[in-house]
């Protein structure tokens, strides 16, 4: 299974590397959003600095929500499903590998969000590990939602409007959790940082059980 | 502490009560209605239950 | 020995309801009565609530039935993967359609407490927040199941939805619960049925009952009107059969 | 010899619609039949179906000794499919996709060269990315990610579609190649003259049914003796 997954991910990451959606198209979406929660807050950096946790994650939940739909998009290309079922990749290995590619590109999104966030809303950032801790399990729950969901509404004529509606909802703890804890981390929290990072583990724990329990029969049927 | 208790506003626990009422009884007719409907273009064979 | 046309309908029952569920639907309607007058004629304000208790007995009950609806949707949702039935399939539908209607109703009378406690209709408390989430999971699943597709591909991604939104329920309400307490304005409510007691208690429960009864109620019905379309498509498969083979032009049969 | 395919009275519903409205059909290991008939007869549904991307949903479906009935999933990695669509991602060069769907069906990719050997694609046009591809260069690439897997069972839906007359003779080549080696070939094609040519018999399908077999009249034996030779 692991080995399918690395195969997946190498296949996703060599052609996101070719095609560098994620680079020209979705980078510059965060540095936009960046900007526009500037204009909407009305470059009142002390309301920027203190709401810089949630306006962090509610930007990697939109980018995420994108790079979702590419994500599946390119395995709806003509015949690519029905190649894929004709392989040995196990599907769970297949989940793991979208998964594992979603998190290595919603990653670089954030280390770039994260120094877009410091310039412009003049944070200073603090309490290192536990960011970099929720960090991952947050982009780890969202990945594994994402390829969960992705499937289900990426890439088809009437359904690219679904994914936002299936998958931010679904997000909401993870936004939760993930805002919290940074800003405990940036030193301004009121509760326990590590307690929600415990959450957010959970919560990527489930959506990784359930997608490679339920993938195979969302390749079969799709 | 917290904002007096408008405890003379009885309009909103009737208007409570009014939507919970309205909203249930507009659902079981819709559904009634829809399952006339198809009863009329089902075989009765096909009608398990009934 | 297949039916080549669809019999005409013939006289039977022309409707979803049958002997069981017009006795239920009447109890139901007899319990609501009954709940309406304990509500507001035999049960006084409540010592800390004021009137705005007499809405919990309806706002407690829908969000309570949703949720025993949400569940069953999941407990449906895996029988149809695992055991690939039909019923399971559609009874998870009506259990999540029903549920919906249920969350929404709640949402709403949640916001009319709101106003009523605080003054505004929508404070992030926890649960009126979860029910808010759970609300939007579930349109989500009834969006799913809308999208045009055979019958047994809607069926494994409904499912799939619905267990996903179940696994949900308590991490949601886990962390929103945290996040609510982390609120300094604390809501006075603490849990949600304060421990009143005499008939004010006996009321909760007998609404509790009659919703329970009444979502089980409508339940069955949207759960027979889904078996009824359902019918409707089946039919037309052995028909749709025999048509294909008439459609054998005559090709020139192998050398 | 215990057939390759064994279809009886196999329904399959695509939806509501019954594509395949009870096929009776056996192919043995080596055959390379032709399905031909009308559009819309049910060719291609024949050919999902045995790749087990469609399940019968009446009758016996045998392939490779696996009922697809039962199980839809382990008979894909010894089957090989190549239809109008290509399989292959665009944005990824010819070269990448091949090695990619060899490590996906569990062969070396280092064989990709070789099976691209095989279909004559040139090194030019291996480092290419697919979006840029002709139709005939895309085709033979679609045909190099299957070769590279060597499946047992080949189900080709047109393979002669769109191609010039170089790229035919070559995937005649290949399929005459595969038979002899033991491979079984199941292709749909409309151009009658050059499929009848390579293929060993002609199924003729319509409404979803079988309605004639060039190998009907021989019986098995002789067909085996002729086929032998």
């Amino acid at each position: 299974m692991v080995h399918d997954a690395l195969i997946i991910a190498g296949k996703d990451l060599r052609l996101e590397a070719r095609s560098r959606v994620a680079l020209n198209q979705v980078l510059p979406f965060v540095l936009a959003v960046v900007l526009l929660f500037g204009f909407a807050l009305d470059a009142d950096t002390a309301l920027l600095r203190r709401a810089t946790s949630g306006l962090f994650w509610v930007t990697v939940l939109f980018s995420a929500v994108i790079m979702v739909q590419r994500s599946f998009a390119i395995e709806r290309q003509d015949g690519v499903t029905d190649a894929l079922r004709l392989s040995s990749l196990s599907p769970g290995g297949i989940f793991l590998g979208k998964v594992v590619s979603l998190f290595c590109q919603l990653i670089v999104v954030e280390v770039v969000l994260g120094l877009c966030v410091v310039v412009f809303y003049d944070v200073t950032l603090s309490g290192g590990a536990l960011l970099a801790v929720v960090s991952v399990v947050a982009t780890l729950g969202i990945a594994a939602a994402g390829s969960l969901y992705g499937p289900l509404a990426a890439g088809l004529r009437n359904r690219d409007t679904l994914l936002p509606l299936l998958l931010l909802p679904v997000l909401a703890p993870i936004l939760l959790g993930a805002s919290r804890a940074f800003e405990t981390a940036l030193g301004r929290g009121v509760g326990g940082g590590w307690q929600w990072a415990a959450m957010l583990g959970i919560f990527a724990a489930v959506y990784l059980a359930l997608g490679v329990a339920v993938w195979g029969t969302l390749l079969e049927e799709t | 502490m917290i904002a007096a208790i408008t405890t003379n506003s009885w309009w909103l626990i009737i208007l409570a009560w009014v939507i919970t009422g309205v909203v249930l009884a507009w659902y079981a007719v819709a559904t009634i209605r829809r399952g006339r409907r198809l009863s009329r273009q089902v075989p009765p064979e096909s009608r398990r239950w009934l | 020995m297949t039916e080549s046309v669809p019999a005409p309908p013939a006289v039977g029952p022309t409707s979803t309801s049958s002997r069981g569920t017009r006795v239920l639907g009447a109890v139901c309607l007899v319990g609501l009565a009954v709940t309406g007058l304990y509500a507001f004629v035999v049960t006084g304000p409540d010592v800390r609530l004021g009137n705005s208790v007499r809405i919990m007995y309806v706002h407690v009950p829908t969000v309570t039935a949703a949720y025993c609806l949400m569940i069953a949707n999941a407990g449906f949702s895996i029988y149809t993967l695992w055991k690939k039935s039909t019923f399971a399939d559609l009874a998870a539908h009506a259990c999540a359609e029903v549920g919906v209607v249920m969350l929404g109703l709640t949402l709403v009378v949640g916001a009319i407490w709101g106003r009523m406690t605080w003054g505004a209709f929508w404070v992030w408390d926890a649960r009126l927040t979860t029910t808010a989430l759970l609300f939007l999971m579930y349109v989500g699943y009834l969006a799913v199941r809308g999208l045009p597709a055979p019958p047994r591909v809607r069926a494994t991604r409904s499912a799939i939805v619905g267990i996903a939104a179940a696994c949900l329920i308590p991490v949601v309400h886990k962390s929103v619960e945290w996040w609510a307490s982390l609120h300094q304005n604390e809501t006075v409510l603490g849990k949600v049925n304060p421990n009143i007691e005499g008939n004010q208690y006996f009321t909760l429960m007998l609404s509790m009952v009659v919703f329970a009864l009444v979502a089980v109620w409508l339940t069955i019905h949207r759960f027979r009107v889904l078996w009824l379309t359902e019918q409707l498509d089946e039919v037309g498969v052995d028909a749709a059969i025999d048509e294909r083979r008439a459609e054998h032009t005559g090709v020139e049969v192998g050398r | 010899m215990e057939p390759v395919v064994h279809l009886h009275s196999t329904v399959a519903l695509l939806g509501r619609f019954p594509a395949l409205a009870g096929v009776d059909l056996d192919v043995d290991p080596g055959e390379i039949v032709l399905l031909r008939g009308p559009n819309g007869a049910g060719k291609t549904t024949v050919l999902r179906l045995c790749a087990g991307l469609v399940a019968p949903t009446r009758g016996e479906a045998v392939v490779l000794g696996v009922d697809l009935t039962v199980d839809r999933r382990s008979i894909r990695p010894l089957v090989g499919m190549m239809g109008h669509a290509t399989g292959l991602y665009d944005d990824l060069t010819v070269a990448e996709n091949v090695r990619f769907w060899a490590r996906a069906g569990g062969a070396d990719p280092a064989d990709a060269g070789a099976a691209m050997d095989r279909v004559e694609l040139a090194a030019r046009v291996r480092s290419l990315p697919v979006e840029r591809l002709s139709a005939g260069q895309r085709r033979r690439a679609s045909l190099a990610a299957m070769l590279v897997r060597r499946p047992r069972l080949w189900l080709l839906d047109e393979p002669h579609a769109g191609l010039d007359a170089a790229a035919r003779d070559l995937v005649d080549s290949l399929v005459t190649e595969a038979s002899s080696v033991g491979a079984t070939v199941l292709f749909a094609s409309h151009e009658l003259d050059r499929a009848e040519a390579v293929a060993t018999r002609t199924v003729t399908i319509s409404g979803g049914m079988v309605v004639g077999d060039s190998a009907a009249h021989l019986s098995a034996p002789v067909l085996e003796a002729t086929h032998g030779a």
